[in-house]
């Protein structure tokens, strides 16, 4: 199974994969409409975290054995069966946080779109590379 | 219905139970499991609040952990009898299931405490399905405008939640002076408090319901402690739960307040089990013997009991009290100790018009954490707590807006949770 | 005790001979008759001695890390070239730019010391090369200087006649130096401190010191603080001015 | 089959070597690019004079390591790591200065691997205090191929100047299997600016006179003639070998594919690009693994040219090329320029 690795020596705090995130998780998938007509805005699914000279993009691990999915009360965080991500089923998610209380990395996140669900990375479905890996510009995150 | 073949026999068949299986599969696909329920079949207990407040169509739980069970139900019948030394459990049609390795997850009862009033129509506990069913059956027959939940506790909480939007007056009576009492202190409550005024929702504290008013069988009012009567159409009792054990009475099995088990979730007859809601385990911060009675800590015995019963030995580090909310808009997370004794805790708050964080710490530990509004982060110290990693190189960024895996130290956070390629 | 006969040999077959010895895992080589055989002891890894009898070449123990040497009489040029650790004994004197960019390590010398001695000396933490000159130095003594200790002694000098030459420690930016007897502060280098000893530097010099004379089999006259004059940088970019823009 | 028992040599892929640059000058992140893209290429890396950071060891059979007046970090496994060890004499860019590292850029890895305290300035001055003559220079060639086993090439590197035959000459008769030659037009982040843009000779006359001086002597098979200084092109690398090279060094040209803009402020430790500077947050900037592609890129680029340039010129192998000035013809060069350098005019037949 690919996963996301981060190099934390090469990442320049650039938060481009933010962005990336974001727009490929609007509505529209377009940078401008994304921030600027989308209500709620979409939410970024990696986050950089910075403390000095040292920074990094953080998203799901996808653990292996995931706290997340085991703490999940509907079943709705589980295993894709294709590229092994953790992903949450929106339409059974209900909002109860266990996720969110139970990830030690911190990344998920509360999202209120037509109701409440958590909101994690998904590793951008099937569509090959993540797209903060895509862009991230000093390939400071890879997939493999 | 007596079979000899039962390898391993479930007494209860939710969260734990389904991840007892998981774990006995991991070490024997063959053995034949068979699980026996009060109920019509699995299904996602926490969901109830969720369906009857139509945030979800179903109670089903959609995880892929039964795929490969493999696991015999028995539904609609209960073990009324264990005879530990002859490996025998009687079921309430009078058959025996005579069976190898048994895990007791009987989970909890709800408390009902002798209320005047109280055998009447329109007043319900809310812990599983049936009552979820008799509440939505109440609610269409009967155009119910007031309703009353007494206890301000979880499910407590969690029925309000479900009811916020059906456009009732909701009254919330809790006896202690928090919402949440074990879960918040004081200052949490007021935020949680706050929104739930926000949404229309009216909190009584420091009051109990003393008797139930009615009409012809049907409630109308309840009176309250402090003498004041509320106008109530409907009530749900929902003061705390406590473990399933009245079948054991004979059994030898020794309970306290709930099953004592050792930390592979042995019961003191070997060979029996037992994990989720009904046992009483070692807490892991203080070391003392309770029941903790949530989700991820059934998940957790369940799979440790199953592992222990397949001959793989992993030890339980101890149960954590964690639990996460929303109601009104205003999500919840609390773990360990939030309302520590004097000596020798120091706390660290943080708050803001809608945040409101608290941890608790000990000798450089984290032994409890509090988030109102703002969890995101939550996870990263609750898992500090269950690692017991000492703080002190990062004690002044705790609770910081930006604190995140980067303040941890390099070789924790490289490191932090088991599996392969997890690094940062 | 390995005795080699080198009298007549080239220097590449004295070092091969040694280095098979030595890997063989003798640590006790004597070397007898060596005449101007360059580079005797040249990278020994390792603990061990080698004594010399005879005047050994150019580049005495050059790259040498952790092996002693012990020469009865005097030595060439180059002693302790670019040393990582080790010691090198010298009974009598050596010439020019000992000690030349000295990583760690010893070099004891009973007699004087040629120009250019101790230039380039390096330390770091734990490594820290110390030099010993038992009577005079010539000019240009720690050029350069960017770590370790120099001590010059000045042994067996008439009152008032200086052991050290001119430009002393000039471009120094690391590491300290001691000299005993009359030292005035034209003969130093410019941007160079020079103070008296502290109590500190005063027994770590006793501590050296002792070692030598242990080494060397001699006995020092008697000292007193006062008579070493300390001789430190007081900048350590000597030449920010010239080469930054 | 020869029987001659051979000097030691090495063996390159590209007649493209890349020229010392200092762990210290330059980041560790760019020092690894360039010696990853040594490996990947199949040529070496210069270590510069700054002694070579314990993780490069692992790359040591791609790595020329340099001996400098200040001798940093020289100690007996540097010196058996490498595949050939380099005495820096001169530098093209500053002839008769010497090295500088200020203070600012000596980190803690850097003092580590320099074994100097750290913030002190890394001094190289411009002699060797041990080197006055060409016989002190045998002592140390010899001194290093004793500590190598005289299984390591030695290189000599000079600045072009003026009387840079005979220099080279006597290099050679010192032991020298290299003679590195570094012109005017060398890069350099810390040298000032009258010196580098004032001492020392166009590298394209000084290696004419050079390799005509060796042939008169009949010493030219004794050691290779490596150039450095201005060699920002495919072409320049053909017109070198043509002059009578044998490879070259590339320092700026290789700098500036891995992202150098030329902005000449390398001494202030500050490079936007993370190349020339030690601060944390700016060398991340070049992650390796690109550098490295970019760098190889720039080879295989320059390398298919001079095939390129080979195939128009009727020449089937770049060996056939070396020295070989009637491929070369000038135009718009004087008289005394064209004979210096042996070329004859565009025009001019065979």
């Amino acid at each position: 199974m690919k996963k996301i690795h981060i190099h934390e020596e090469y990442c320049i705090g650039c938060r481009l994969c933010e962005i990336n995130c974001l727009v490929k998780h609007s509505k529209s998938g377009k940078i401008i409409k994304a921030f600027k007509e989308e209500f709620p805005r979409p939410l970024s699914r990696v986050h950089v975290e910075e403390k000095g000279y040292l920074s990094f993009a953080l998203q799901c691990r996808h653990c292996e054995d995931a706290q997340c999915i085991e703490n999940c009360m509907t079943g709705a965080m589980h295993r894709d069966e294709k590229n092994g991500a953790v992903v949450c089923d929106e339409t059974r998610c209900v909002g109860c946080w266990m996720c969110i209380m139970s990830c030690p990395f911190g990344v998920v996140q509360r999202e209120k779109k037509e109701k409440r669900i958590a909101s994690k990375c998904d590793l951008c479905g099937s569509d090959g590379e993540p797209a903060c890996v895509v862009n991230c510009p000093n390939e400071a995150l890879s997939y493999e | 219905m007596s079979n000899g073949e039962t390898k391993y026999l479930l007494i209860g068949y939710s969260v734990a139970s389904w991840w007892c299986a998981h774990s006995i599969r991991e070490g024997d696909r063959s053995g034949r499991i068979v699980a026996v329920t009060e109920e019509e079949g699995p299904y996602s207990r926490p969901l109830i609040t969720y369906v009857l407040g139509k945030k979800t169509g179903d109670v089903a739980y959609t995880g892929t952990i039964f795929q490969h069970d493999e696991v015999e139900i028995y539904p609609r019948k209960r073990v009324v009898e264990i005879e530990p030394r002859d490996r025998i459990a009687r079921l309430s049609d009078g058959t025996d299931i005579r069976f190898q390795k048994a895990l007791i997850a009987t989970g909890g009862i709800p408390i009902f405490p002798t209320i005047p009033g109280r055998e009447n129509q329109g007043i319900f506990t809310f812990t599983r399905r049936s009552d979820m069913e008799s509440i939505d059956t109440f609610l269409h027959g009967h155009p119910a405008r007031n309703i009353v939940i007494l206890g301000g506790g979880f499910i407590g909480l969690k029925t309000c939640e479900a009811m916020m939007d059906m456009k009732k007056n909701i009254t919330l009576v809790e006896l202690a002076p928090r919402l949440l009492q074990n879960m918040l202190d004081e200052e949490g409550s007021y935020y949680l408090e706050k929104a739930l005024a926000h949404s229309g929702v009216h909190v009584i504290k420091e009051d109990t319901i003393v008797l139930f008013e009615t009409e012809t069988d049907r409630l109308t009012d309840v009176v309250l402690k402090s003498g004041r009567r509320i106008p109530a159409d409907l009530a749900v009792v929902s003061i705390g739960v406590r473990p399933n054990v009245d079948f054991l009475r004979n059994s030898g099995i020794e309970v306290h307040r709930g099953i004592v088990v050792d930390e592979h979730q042995e019961t003191s007859c070997p060979g029996l089990y037992a994990a989720g809601d009904v046992t009483e385990t070692r807490n892991l911060l203080t070391g003392e013997r309770n029941v903790v009675a949530v989700w991820p800590e059934a998940v957790n015995q369940g799979r440790i009991a199953g592992w222990n019963m397949t001959g793989r030995e992993v030890a339980y580090e101890g149960s954590l009290p964690v639990n996460a909310v929303e109601v009104g808009e205003k999500a919840m997370v609390s773990a360990g100790i939030v309302n520590p004794p004097a000596d020798g805790y120091e706390t660290i708050v943080r708050k803001d018009r809608e945040n409101y964080q608290k941890l608790v710490l000990k000798d450089d530990l984290i032994m409890g954490a509090v988030f109102v509004g703002e969890i995101s982060k939550s996870g990263i110290y609750i898992n500090l707590m269950r690692q017991k990693l000492p703080v002190e190189t990062f004690r002044d960024k705790l609770l910081d807006p930006n604190f995140g895996l980067i303040n941890l130290p390099t070789n924790y956070r490289k490191h932090i949770v088991k599996g392969v390629g997890i690094e940062v | 005790m390995k005795v080699l006969q080198c009298q007549g040999k080239h220097y590449r077959e004295v070092n091969a001979e040694v280095d098979n010895a030595w890997n063989a895992g003798e640590r006790e080589i004597r070397l007898e008759g060596i005449n101007g055989q360059r580079y005797i002891g040249r990278s020994l890894t390792g603990v061990g001695t080698i004594e010399i009898s005879g005047i050994p070449g150019d580049d005495l123990g050059v790259f040498m890390d952790g092996a002693t040497i012990f020469v009865r009489g005097n030595a060439q040029e180059g002693v302790g070239n670019t040393m990582n650790s080790g010691k090198i004994v010298v009974g009598g004197d050596i010439r020019d730019i000992a000690g030349y960019a000295m990583r760690g390590g010893k070099i004891w010398v009973r007699g004087s010391v040629g120009y250019r001695v101790g230039i380039h000396m390096k330390s770091y933490l734990s490594d820290y090369p110390v030099i010993i000159i038992g009577e005079t130095s010539g000019d240009f003594l720690g050029e350069y200087m960017a770590g370790g200790l120099i001590i010059v002694l000045g042994l067996n000098l008439p009152a008032g006649v200086s052991p050290v030459g001119k430009f002393i420690a000039s471009g120094m930016h690391g590491g300290k130096m001691f000299i005993r007897g009359s030292f005035s502060p034209e003969q130093a280098g410019p941007g160079i401190g020079i103070d008296r000893p502290s109590d500190d530097d005063y027994l770590e010099i006793i501590s050296y010191l002792t070692e030598y004379a242990t080494d060397l089999a001699m006995t020092l006259p008697p000292m007193k603080p006062d008579d070493f004059v300390k001789v430190y940088p007081t900048t350590t970019r000597p030449y920010g001015r010239v080469y930054a823009y | 089959m020869v029987k001659t028992k051979l000097a030691p040599q090495l063996e390159i892929n590209l007649p493209i070597v890349f020229s010392a640059m200092s762990y210290g000058s330059i980041s560790y992140n760019a020092f690894r690019s360039l010696v990853q893209a040594a490996q990947e290429v199949g040529t070496y890396c210069n270590s510069g004079e700054g002694g070579l950071h314990p993780d490069f060891y692992p790359w040591g059979k791609n790595i020329i390591v340099q001996v400098a007046s200040g001798r940093f970090g020289v100690h007996p496994d540097y010196l058996r790591v490498a595949s050939a060890v380099e005495i820096k004499i001169g530098q093209g860019a500053k002839p008769g200065i010497g090295g500088h590292l200020p203070g600012e850029k000596v980190s803690s890895d850097i003092s580590r691997t320099r074994k100097i305290p750290e913030g002190s300035d890394a001094i190289s001055p411009a002699p060797h205090h041990d080197i006055y003559s060409i016989e002190d220079l045998e002592r140390l060639v010899f001194a290093i191929k004793e500590a190598t086993g005289y299984e390591k090439p030695v290189s000599v590197k000079i600045a072009a100047v003026h009387n840079v035959a005979a220099i080279a000459s006597g290099a050679i008769r010192a032991g020298a299997d290299i003679v590195a030659i570094d012109g005017i037009r060398g890069g350099t982040g810390a040298a000032p600016q009258a010196i580098r843009d004032n001492v020392g000779i166009p590298i394209e006359l000084a290696l004419a006179q050079v390799d005509e001086r060796l042939r008169q002597e009949g010493i030219r098979h004794r050691a290779s003639v490596v150039i450095a200084g201005g060699i920002r092109s495919s072409t320049d690398v053909i017109k070198a070998i043509a002059l009578g090279a044998d490879a070259v060094y590339i320092g700026t040209a290789a700098l500036v594919g891995l992202g150098c803009h030329l902005c000449q402020k390398c001494y202030t430790g500050k490079c936007n690009w993370g190349i020339a500077t030690q601060d944390p947050y700016l060398t991340k900037r070049l992650n390796p693994n690109i550098g490295t592609r970019r760098l190889v890129n720039l080879l295989r680029a320059w390398g298919l040219e001079m095939k390129e340039m080979l195939g128009g010129m009727g020449v089937n192998s770049i060996q056939s090329l070396r020295g070989n000035k009637e491929h070369l013809r000038a135009v718009g060069l004087s008289r005394e320029e064209m004979q210096i350098l042996g070329v004859k005019l565009a025009g001019e037949g065979w």
